[in-house]
């Protein structure tokens, strides 16, 4: 009988120090980022969509058109392509095309770039009524961004 | 550690020799090829030793004609993993169920079925688990082509 | 006169829960065989979120499957980068920098947090809650910027890399690591207060959905399943891997098998887990984050190897078998959730359906590791 | 005792009873999310609307517009019966409920008895509701939600017999006065009448948040286990009105307990009596019942039946007994 | 006497209670079902208290005997469903029964 | 669930339209309906550090008959498309579908040559309303991705547009 | 004349269709084809008997009429429906006896015409003399006075019939 008033009684009680918590926790600031008004800091890491590298000198892509990030990229999102102009060595990118649909993200293009030449974006919160967006022309793109 | 008596006891099964692996190498300790009659026994002497059963997946040796059904056993409060194989031709990939033993291991041979198409002899159930219900196809042969 | 004159008196009734139910955290189906509200039999469907990964896994390389051990478990994305990455370095032979084992230790910690806080929100929300969950979330919140800061995204973590890990930490990632402990050690008694302590939950989960250590053993549930029944199984103990050997840390259990027991577990295994992270970090040596001998394409040798970590859920295995080329031969992935959940035809039987729901959500369950 | 006392008063009344009940319902539901959004430390709506004010306004005007899905296979007759079957008996409880001495559209003297004739009504819109959607977890459901009901009405009958062996009446407006004068006349803290009257109103909130299905209680629309209840089939306006008469069945439980504990209208200190100490009380209560709402797991449902069996129900019981002795006994004492 | 002041006369209501009663009637005979039959025997007594209501209020020195006749229905009609439910429930269960090994139970 | 039977909307006056759509727009509820990773994200949307509520959007709803926004968070695979497909059906008109994450945009990373499994993009199974890449997309993203699709029905926008940075 | 917007005149109307729903659903009651349709014309009928208390001048019999009907006899059997008949679907409409229609039909409707005509034919004698009160603490007085006997006795009626149906409900109920 009294482990039955007991159990009435703690209960009670843990009802009430639960609300408690929910009643001081009301009073307490918000830890809303207000997205459009306000925005998070991307860390310097943060992983976006990748995009080209700028050659400070030159202003043209760093890229030598080798094609390491594109075998290197599980889903295979990458189409890269160059021209061998004539009298240089090098080749010179001519096309390079992202299919962000199908990317993960995983960096593995971003690492087996010898020259740095690909870095991840700060993109972070595309959204688009047209899937076509997401083929990005990545050369395009730096061209833009002069 | 394995028990010299249960070393034994499957030894006495094995087709070739009872391995004793490097754990450090392989991530193992016992590893032990036995006919595909045998894996009920076998079963039945990891469950009086109070092993209990990890995984169950196949290999398809493609090259060899046959399949390798693998059972991956451990014990709970004496680490020791023991690996039991046995290996059934692919023409007529059968071989006796353990979940009479195991019922954990329903699932584990419903799916190696699903993947491998090895029947399980005397399993109450072969229907597709991880496949759509109508599935009549093999995704983990070797051959398979979609 | 009879009442069911007509009626095809079928004393039992087919509930289907799911594909699409709040209550099974993504696309699960059961179908329950219901006799009112109780179950008779309760048979889990699988395969809704089925992704090949095994299948993918022959058909690319080494590295190249790494990104999808992320996706196994999208709640703790690090133990399955861990375990893969241990199974293949095992395979090649690969030596990995203490500097790297640590940040290894310490992330992987960081986010059996974060995935045993996801947990305990969705828990309390299948029991009818909502606040807990997001008092939940803002504390993954911050664990998650940490990470992020690390690894550069949120949720599907592909960090480890064969040999080491993908970038060295920022020292203000540890300060930030040892104030969030800090933070979280104020919070516990708020969550306990809120939740454990509350009878309605007590009611709901203590004394139901037993598990006991036999069935355990029967279907091969491991984790904090298993732990909830009494039997002390870590893999992090049992076959000690990377650097725990040298972490002095407990491994919870409570006898009792019941839903509560598997809650205390996990909220005492948040504990463990900021000890561990606390040891890490003052012991995390200075040095390379990637062995410097490691080679660019991974050719293991012939043979098949296993490693198994310990994830948030359970044991998780990877059994590789190569055949000395530069993909996998097979890969088989062995998911915890996969033989927790096997058990829960067995488990639920004759249990009312709110009940069943419990005993599903306190066996934690990450639908895509399952299906794979 | 006659119907066509003042007809063109009590029509007014109606018109203003549904507008009340209705913008009750839109705005509480504003205050819920603004309320759970606050506990969860985040903002709830905002961006409709200056603090999200016009949140329920553009609710509305959706779900008005939405297409209305009949579901093949149902009872068209009980499925479309079902939600006005709800809504109607609480809009019309709302016309004995004494807002003020005089805003009140009847005062009827069963008024108490007719709240709860009513609201006995309600429990068929969730049952036929349920039972008409064909739908398995509308007909769990419904029954979950009817066996609750019946259950929880005899603690809170036996509590309101027990209010009205002090009171002596049934009109409200009366047991509202009676409470004149001060907070410690309030039947609440009327220590002389019964020295339990606190665990009275406790009975009687818990089960007035039973009847409603509010949470911890909830377990007609637990959505982990039941998708959506009783209104799982229920689409566009047909939900709202399901919506609505929820709403008004928590201002109607809330009302009744001002008025039977918190004494209604009158001032806490005897000053000013009015509509808005009123509307004070109410809001307080209704807010405590969004902060259970957002603090508390859900009962089952044999938790819930033991609740009522083996704890609320012995304690009404109890009370009853005392009260009476206590109506024999004082007098005895202090003549 | 129009349609509008129908409620003024004692007629009327005598008039609805034997339409309810003789509905009620035919539904007795017409029902096959149990539940069926207890529906109608609730129209019968709804059909038998309007009648006392009516004659209480129109002819009745006491005008409370009526009302009390009424309780006293309703009462026996709560009685009646609920033994009607545990009947209900009891034949279901009974009828499941027989599908299963419990038929020996009939026997002793 | 079957074919329904439908009834049209009780109001539908052109000089309405921009009311109702903006009554449309910022309601928009969606559904309990998570497939793989992109859910938890959406949960952590719903979350106090995001909070979907501010839009009005946060009543998710796990009945499709009262939902107004599908999110498509996650992989399909090709046994769940028939249930996601009803799914869609299900739900009352005016609906609309929002892709969240690579995987329902097209198949994501588990799109390979000879893949049995998956559907290669929500958009082979209904019309899709707004794409969110990522995987998975931040909340932010998905922010946006409701910001996107009430520009869409309202065919304006009231909030600022954040450049990534 | 009474006119319809006068005051009368609403009531009467509201009278009327009050007469209207008791009416119809009596008929829905007895001739439905589900018995859930059954239950809900009982019901509705019921609702209407209440209103026609109200203008019998007893609110609180009217009351009490839907609590304890309505709310509780009418659910009551509706649970019995929902428990006994779970399938509506595959049941089809239930056949009637003709022969036991037929004699039904013509039994009720003599009974139904007898009545009618005696009730409307007889020249009822008006009690004459003071109106008594007819209040609620009337009818208490009485139930504890007069009728103190017979509100015992419907006590233990009850108290039986609760007891009775447990008992009945409880047997073969196996423990799960």
């Amino acid at each position: 009988m009294s482990g039955y008033f007991a159990e009435i009684f703690s209960g009670a009680k843990s009802l009430a120090s639960g609300m408690g918590i929910t009643f001081r926790y009301m009073f307490k600031p918000v830890v809303t980022v207000q997205y459009p008004h306000a925005t998070l800091k991307m860390p310097e890491r943060y992983r976006g969509h990748i995009e080209l590298v700028k050659d400070p000198e030159s202003g043209e892509p760093k890229c030598i058109v080798c094609g390491m990030c594109q075998r290197a990229c599980p889903s295979g999102c990458i189409t890269v392509a160059g021209d061998k102009l004539e009298g240089e060595k090098k080749k010179v990118l001519s096309k390079y095309v992202l299919n962000f649909t199908t990317c993960s993200l995983c960096g593995s293009c971003v690492e087996s770039c010898k020259p740095g030449a690909i870095q991840f974006s700060r993109e972070y919160n595309l959204a688009s009524t047209r899937k076509e967006d997401y083929t990005i022309d990545l050369l395009q793109r730096l061209r833009e961004q002069r | 550690m394995i028990s010299l008596a249960l070393k034994s006891a499957l030894a006495a099964l094995a087709v070739n020799e009872a391995v004793v692996t490097d754990f450090a190498a392989r991530g193992f300790h016992f590893d032990v090829t036995v006919a595909p009659d045998a894996v009920e026994a076998a079963a039945e002497i990891l469950n009086l030793e109070g092993f209990f059963l990890e995984a169950i997946t196949g290999v398809d040796w493609l090259a060899d004609g046959q399949m390798e059904v693998v059972y991956d056993y451990n014990h709970s409060t004496t680490p020791g993993r023991v690996v039991i194989r046995a290996r059934v031709s692919r023409a007529t990939p059968e071989l006796p169920t353990v979940s009479a033993i195991y019922p954990g291991a329903l699932w584990h041979e419903r799916e190696t079925h699903d993947f491998f198409g090895i029947v399980f002899l005397r399993h109450p159930d072969l229907s597709p688990l991880l496949l759509p219900e109508d599935a009549d196809f093999h995704p983990l042969r070797k051959d398979y082509t979609p | 006169m009879s009442v069911l004159a007509s009626s095809d008196c079928k004393e039992t009734f087919v509930l289907n829960l799911g594909p699409q139910h709040p209550a099974t955290h993504g696309v699960l189906r059961v179908k329950l065989t219901m006799d009112g509200e109780y179950i008779r039999h309760a048979e889990p469907v699988l395969g809704y979120i089925h992704r090949m990964h095994e299948k993918m896994g022959e058909n690319r390389t080494w590295a190249q499957f790494m990104p999808n051990t992320g996706r196994l478990d999208y709640l703790s994305a690090l133990s399955y980068n861990h375990g893969y990455v241990l199974a293949v370095e095992r395979a090649a032979g690969i030596a990995v920098p203490e500097r790297a084992e640590y940040i290894r230790v310490i992330t992987v910690e960081l986010n059996r947090i974060s995935s045993h806080l996801v947990w305990f929100g969705a828990f309390i929300l299948d029991l009818g809650g909502f606040t807990p969950l997001l008092y939940a979330f803002d504390d993954r919140e911050i664990i998650l910027d940490l990470l992020q800061a690390v690894t550069g995204s949120r949720l599907t973590y592909c960090y480890f890399r064969f040999g080491g890990v993908y970038n060295d930490i920022e020292p203000d990632f540890i300060t930030g690591t040892l104030a969030f402990i800090k933070r979280l050690r104020e919070r516990m008694p708020m969550y306990h207060n809120l939740v454990t302590k509350n009878i309605i939950l007590i009611k709901r989960l203590k004394d139901i959905g037993f598990v006991p250590a036999e069935m355990c053993r029967k279907y091969g549930a491991t984790g904090p399943v298993l732990r909830g029944a009494g039997v002390g199984y870590d893999v992090r103990r049992a076959e000690p891997y990377s650097v725990y050997p040298e972490l002095d840390f407990d491994i919870p259990t409570y006898p009792e098998g019941d839903c509560m027991a598997r809650y205390m577990v996990r909220l005492d295994e948040i504990e463990q887990s900021m000890r561990i992270i606390e040891q890490a970090c003052a012991k995390l040596p200075d040095g390379p984050v990637m062995a410097e001998k490691a080679p660019k394409i991974i050719k293991p040798a012939k043979g098949d190897y296993y490693a198994a970590v310990e994830a948030a859920r359970g044991s998780f295995g990877v059994r590789l078998v190569s055949d000395g080329t530069t993909t996998p031969y097979r890969l088989k992935l062995r998911s915890p959730s996969y033989s927790n959940l096997s058990l829960f035809g067995e488990a639920s039987r004759g249990m009312l359906l709110p009940d069943a729901l419990a005993l599903m959500g306190s066996l934690d369950l990450v639908i895509p590791e399952i299906d794979r | 005792m006659n119907l066509h006392s003042e007809p063109i008063r009590l029509l007014a009344f109606l018109v203003g009873i549904i507008a009340f009940a209705a913008l009750n319902a839109a705005y509480l539901v504003w205050l819920e999310r603004k309320v759970a959004g606050h506990v969860q430390r985040r903002i709830g709506p905002k961006e409709v609307g200056p603090f999200g004010l016009l949140q329920p306004l553009v609710d509305g005007i959706k779900l008005m517009t939405k297409q209305v899905l009949i579901p093949d296979n149902i009872d068209p007759i009980l499925f479309r019966l079902a939600p006005p079957l709800l809504l109607i008996p609480a809009v019309m409880s709302f016309v004995t409920i004494p807002f003020s001495e005089t805003l009140v559209a009847r005062d009827i003297n069963l008024g108490l008895l007719m709240i709860f004739a009513f609201a006995s009504i309600n429990v068929l819109g969730i049952l036929l509701g349920g039972w008409g959607s064909n739908n398995k977890y509308a007909v769990i459901a419904a029954a979950r939600g009817v066996s609750q009901n019946v259950a929880y009405e005899i603690p809170m009958l036996i509590t309101v017999i027990t209010m009205v062996m002090i009171t002596h009446t049934l009109n409200l407006n009366e047991i509202v006065r009676q409470q004149g004068g001060g907070i410690f006349n309030w039947y609440i803290f009327r220590w002389s009448a019964n020295p339990l009257m606190l665990i009275s109103f406790l009975i009687f909130f818990t089960c007035s948040l039973a009847e409603t299905n509010r949470a911890p209680f909830d377990l007609g629309e637990a959505e982990s286990e039941l998708v959506a209840g009783y209104h799982t089939e229920y689409s566009g306006m047909g939900f709202g009105i399901f919506f609505m008469g929820e709403y008004a069945n928590i201002v109607i439980g809330c009302s009744l307990a001002t008025i039977l504990f918190l004494g209604g209208w009158q001032c806490p200190f005897g000053l000013w009596p009015g509509v808005h100490w009123f509307l004070i009380k109410l809001y307080i209560l209704i807010f405590t019942v969004i902060l259970i709402r957002w603090t508390f797991p859900r009962t089952t449902i044999y938790g819930l039946l033991n609740l009522s069996w083996k704890v609320l129900i012995p304690f009404a019981l109890f009370n009853l007994i005392l009260t009476g002795a206590m109506i024999k006994i004082w007098p005895m004492i202090f003549p | 006497m129009t349609l509008l002041t129908l409620h003024t006369i004692l007629t009327t209501y005598l008039v609805l209670g034997a339409f309810l009663l003789a509905i009620g009637l035919y539904g007795m005979f017409a029902q096959r079902t149990l539940i069926g039959m207890l529906i109608s025997a609730e129209l019968m007594l709804a059909g038998a208290s309007v009648n006392f209501m009516a004659f209480n209020r129109f002819l009745a020195a006491d005008p409370t005997v009526g009302q009390i006749f009424t309780l006293f229905i309703m009462g026996i009609a709560a009685a009646e469903a609920a033994i009607a439910l545990s009947i209900v429930l009891a034949v279901y269960r009974n009828y499941r029964s027989i599908d299963t090994e419990d038929v020996t139970d009939l026997h002793g | 669930m079957g074919k329904e039977n439908l009834q049209d909307a009780i109001v539908q006056f052109a000089p309405l339209d921009k009311l109702l759509g903006l009554g449309r727009a910022n309601s928009l509820w969606p559904m309990t309906f998570g497939l793989a990773c992109c859910a938890i994200e959406m949960m952590a949307t719903g979350a106090s550090r995001f909070d979907l509520a501010r839009f009005g959007a946060e009543v998710f709803r796990p009945s499709p008959r009262q939902c107004d926004v599908m999110i498509v968070a996650g992989t399909i695979s090709k046994k769940m498309a028939p249930a996601v497909q009803t799914l869609y059906d299900q739900m009352p008109e005016p609906k609309w579908v929002i892709a969240m994450g690579n995987c329902a945009i097209s198949g994501g990373p588990f799109v390979f040559e000879g893949q049995y499994g998956i559907i290669e993009g929500a958009d082979k199974l209904f019309p899709v309303d707004v794409y969110i890449p990522g995987c998975p997309p931040r909340p932010e993203a998905l922010i946006e991705g409701i910001l996107e699709l009430e520009e869409k029905i309202t065919g304006s926008r009231r909030w600022p547009r954040v450049e990534a940075g | 004349m009474t006119s319809l917007f006068s005051q009368e005149g609403l009531t009467g109307l509201i009278f009327l269709v009050l007469l209207g729903i008791t009416g119809s659903g009596a008929l829905v009651a007895v001739t439905a084809g589900r018995l859930i349709r059954s239950v809900a014309g009982l019901l509705l009928c019921l609702i209407g008997v209440a209103g026609i208390y109200y203008f019998l001048n007893s609110p609180f019999v009217a009351l009490m009429q839907l609590l304890i009907y309505v709310g509780a006899v009418g659910v009551v059997i509706a649970f019995a429906v929902m428990l006994a008949d779970p399938n509506p679907d595959k049941q089809p409409a239930r056949g009637r006896n003709p022969l036991m229609g037929g004699l039904g039909f013509l039994t009720s409707g003599a009974v139904f015409a007898g009545l009618a005509f005696l009730g409307a034919s007889t020249a009822w004698k008006r009690h004459m003399g003071p109106p008594t009160d007819s209040g609620m603490a009337a009818i208490g007085k009485s139930l504890l006075t007069t009728y103190s006997m017979v509100f015992e006795l419907i006590s233990i009626v009850l108290l039986v019939a609760i007891i009775g149906s447990l008992v009945l409900a409880r047997a073969g109920r196996e423990k799960i």
